[in-house]
């Protein structure tokens, strides 16, 4: 286990929990980017360059802003009262502490995944680029009509009712 | 003669050789992290030094496009002029409102100026100089730009005040409506120089036929692209005409409101940051980056020539700051979803017909063609429709 | 086509750039502490005592009679009135304000001070160079500083001045007119009752 | 050096973390989050596996992150979008009182 590892992993782990945890919804998005951004460093770290800085762009240039955005927009105008987290929190923190033991002792168990790191392979945008127009064109496409469809879809469901608007 | 052509390289790689020789002192296990801090540190010293220079040149520029003298009272011409103001935001009082987010307001310029520095570590500003080569720089340049809208609303939402909320909607909003244009019109280079990275990219247009430069803005899909991606900087920039979020006879200064001081300095500078950068990527993705636009100007050192391209386009911005009004909010959106996005879309096509005619004025016919009739016949149809000019209020019923 | 006034405008703005380095009368700015603005005669901004001959304490016209701390609407004038009555330009004993100062922070120039008081004391400045680093006791004038002489008040407002000056004469000359006759009228009235009367003063002009 | 088991525990932790989200937290929009986070969680386990795998040129498991990613992208903005709509008719996005299907 490298320093850096550490330190990335510690700020990733960091963040999401805060993200979970606090209880001003905003904070939450916020330590949310640091998790992402922790995230990206560690794609950056394991040389996928390109996964990283998508990470990025994608997730706290987008998913944050419109999850900010959707915050804003369902803000109640009284300071909330109520707690943060739901009835049956404890519930749901034994059940994900449980699936935290089992997936740790599965790896944990696993001898296979105590090897080393291999040499770095040399991944070029040229590569990724080739890749999907040739290997995984379909996938591309299917993505591409997947995209538009959630574009069109996510407006027409928040666009609501002409009438409403009213 | 070639005595000559050694001295031109050798001033050419000054700062590089330089650099290279102060390394050589130190012990080889601390080379590379000293190495970085150097590269660093002339980076922000220089462009804050640019910043500076930018103020006082807009100053001026403005001041005598509206027929006054400008700043002349601190040293020659009034140079020093920024120093001053340096020193007093310096000395101002840094007033925090009372009910603001504490951590958040303060993280908020802090955030913005990193970010906007950070975009300078894919850009070449010269031959062999530039932070890191990295294999996605254009993409590394569009999520570290990507970023700062988070700063803009950490700003905005901290202060718990609404013109600055208001403002950072608005600046949010902007800056992703008009990233779309811009990433789009920096794909055509990509799509023609085959690469993510900038060094390749300058180095792919430093060549010349002849003594003209491959430059990509000498190309119909290159010039419309640099021309909607200067527009599209602009706005991300928000620069005037596009400085709504800022728009002081509207929402005071916009998500920067509640910020005095130091504070308020940093988000000057974090904006103007992003401006040069945004501009050195339009240098580096559209007029060549280092490269010189004569072939018998190669002997002048790069950096020379990136600088002088910085500092035009930086000329530009003031020229168009001195001349046009604010656009309307609903204008603004109109122009990024109705026009911008079209006519990227349509350059995109359009570079790709170019890579597949051969070579030859037909080509360039087509191309032209193909980029100017849709440019008139949108602007004219969008002009015409009556939208444009009525507007209704909803919420005054 | 989009574009089309945005050159037009570029273009205006650039001939204006070039022009202002070609031609001065362009250039509407005035170097201020260099070059000066000729003030118009009636600028004002804010009050000042005015004091008759040489010395400010001696010719003080204020009489203290505090009209003007009672009209002024944002209350920024502070008299307070002597015990003694010392006199005045003319020779009369008065009350003289032992106190009078003005916050010159809280005044609006509004001029209500100087259109009531029945005595020319109190006169509008032109002085702006005010700028202070204190910001209690430097914008708080007190007596003092706020006697001006009438000849300065003579060269800021020569026509309002020549019309003050004026009336203030025929004023005094009436006084000293009335005082005259009386003085005479009691003479003669004693003179009539010492010795036998000869002529009395008739015929002065009332 | 780290070896794949440590990016694994790290995955599983981060999974955790967004189930644990997804099952406590009121808030909609926060538990759409959650679901973000076990998506990164997955995400970081294809990168790790692509790298310490035996043929990492083959590029899957950079392809499979990329296309989660944009996966991810689009199940966000509908998401909120759903959100939104919700909130619009009843109100609230705690999740606690959403408990009416009446249209």
């Amino acid at each position: 286990m490298t320093a850096s590892f550490m330190i990335l992993a510690l700020l990733t782990v960091a963040g999401m929990a805060a993200a979970m945890g606090l209880r001003n919804a905003v904070h939450c998005v916020l330590a949310l980017t640091v998790g992402f951004a922790g995230v990206a460093a560690l794609y950056l770290q394991l040389g996928a360059q390109f996964v990283g800085l998508t990470q990025i762009m994608v997730y706290v240039g987008a998913v944050a802003i419109l999850a900010v955005f959707a915050i804003m927009m369902t803000h109640s105008p009284e300071p909330v009262k109520q707690p943060a987290f739901s009835s049956q929190w404890f519930v749901g923190g034994i059940v994900a502490a449980s699936v935290f033991a089992v997936l740790a002792w599965a790896i944990h168990s696993n001898a296979a995944f105590t090897q080393g790191l291999p040499p770095q392979p040399e991944v070029t945008v040229h590569q990724i680029g080739d890749a999907l127009m040739h290997h995984f064109v379909l996938q591309l496409e299917i993505m591409g009509l997947l995209l538009t469809a959630a574009l069109i879809g996510a407006v027409v469901i928040a666009m609501g009712h002409e009438e409403e608007m009213k | 003669m070639t005595h000559l052509a050694q001295l031109a390289q050798e001033l050419d790689q000054i700062f590089v050789l330089a650099a290279h020789w102060l390394l050589s002192y130190l012990p080889a296990a601390l080379q590379p992290l000293c190495s970085a801090i150097l590269s660093v540190a002339a980076i922000i010293i220089v462009f804050a030094t640019l910043f500076a220079l930018t103020t006082w040149l807009e100053r001026k520029g403005l001041g005598r496009m509206q027929n006054r003298y400008g700043p002349n009272r601190v040293g020659p011409f009034g140079m020093l002029q920024p120093i001053a103001d340096g020193v007093k935001s310096l000395t101002k009082e840094d007033i925090v409102p009372i009910t603001a987010d504490h951590a958040v307001h303060f993280l908020a310029p802090v955030l913005l100026v990193t970010a906007s520095f950070m975009d300078y570590a894919v850009l070449p500003i010269g031959r062999n100089m530039v932070l890191v080569n990295l294999n996605a720089g254009v993409l590394f340049f569009f999520a570290i730009g990507s970023m700062m809208e988070l700063a803009v609303f950490m700003a905005g939402w901290s202060s718990r005040s609404k013109y600055t909320l208001l403002g950072a909607m608005r600046a949010i909003a902007q800056m992703i409506s008009y990233e779309v244009p811009l990433v789009l019109a920096s794909i055509v280079v990509i799509m023609q120089a085959g690469s993510l990275s900038t060094v390749s990219i300058v180095n792919m247009q430093a060549t010349y036929s002849g003594i003209w430069p491959h430059w990509f803005v000498f190309t119909p899909w290159g010039f419309a692209g640099f021309v909607l991606f200067m527009v599209a900087a602009t706005a991300e920039s928000n620069r005037s005409p596009f400085d709504l979020p800022e728009g002081e006879s509207e929402i005071i200064a916009g998500y920067y409101t509640e910020y005095s001081g130091f504070k308020f300095a940093l988000f000057f500078l974090g904006e103007y940051i992003g401006m040069f950068a945004t501009s050195g990527m339009a240098i580096t993705l559209f007029l060549g980056g280092w490269s010189a636009p004569f072939s018998f100007l190669t002997w002048v050192p790069s950096y020379v020539w990136f600088f002088a391209k910085l500092l035009a386009i930086i000329s530009v911005f003031i020229w168009i700051r001195g001349t046009l009004p604010r656009l309307r909010m609903d204008q603004l959106m109109n122009l990024a979803w109705e026009f911008m996005l079209p006519m990227t879309l349509l350059n995109l096509l359009t570079a790709g017909i170019w890579h597949f005619m051969p070579a030859g004025s037909s080509r360039w016919l087509v191309c032209s063609t193909m980029v100017v009739v849709p440019c008139i016949l949108l602007s004219r149809g969008l002009k015409h429709r009556k939208k444009f000019q009525v507007r209704t209020y909803h919420y005054s019923e | 086509m989009v574009g089309e006034g945005i050159l037009k405008g570029m273009a205006e703005t650039a001939r204006n750039f070039f022009g202002s380095f070609v031609s001065k009368d362009r250039l509407t700015t005035v170097q201020y502490p260099e070059e000066r603005e000729l003030q118009i005669e009636a600028a004002r901004d804010f009050p000042f005592l005015v004091y008759d001959g040489a010395d400010w304490q001696q010719g003080m016209r204020c009489v203290a009679c505090q009209i003007c701390e009672k009209e002024c609407p944002p209350k920024c004038i502070f008299i307070e009135k002597s015990k003694d009555k010392k006199p005045d330009a003319n020779g009369k004993p008065q009350f003289y304000p032992a106190v009078f100062n003005i916050d010159i922070s809280v005044c609006m120039s509004c001029q209500i001070c100087v259109e009531v008081c029945p005595f020319d004391a109190i006169k509008m400045n032109v002085d702006y160079n005010l700028s202070t680093d204190d910001r209690f006791a430097g914008l708080l004038l007190n007596k003092q500083r706020l006697s001006k002489s009438n000849d300065y008040y003579r060269k800021i407002h020569p026509t309002e001045a020549t019309a003050v000056d004026a009336r203030l004469a025929e004023e005094r000359a009436r006084q000293k007119a009335k005082a005259k006759s009386a003085a005479e009228a009691k003479a003669a009235a004693e003179a009539r009752l010492t010795t036998t009367a000869v002529q009395p003063a008739s015929g002065e002009p009332r | 050096m780290s070896s794949l088991q440590d990016y694994l525990l790290l995955s599983s932790l981060l999974f955790s973390i967004g189930l644990a989200g997804v099952l406590i937290r009121r808030n909609a929009i926060l538990v759409l989050i959650g679901i973000e986070l076990m998506l990164n969680a997955a995400n970081l386990n294809f990168i790790a596996f692509w790298r310490f795998g035996p043929n990492p040129s083959a590029l899957t498991g950079i392809m499979f992150a990329l296309f989660s990613i944009s996966v991810a992208a689009a199940e966000a903005a509908v998401g909120l979008a759903i959100i939104l709509a919700a909130y619009r008719h009843s109100k609230t996005t705690d999740l606690d009182r959403m408990n009416s299907l009446k249209g």
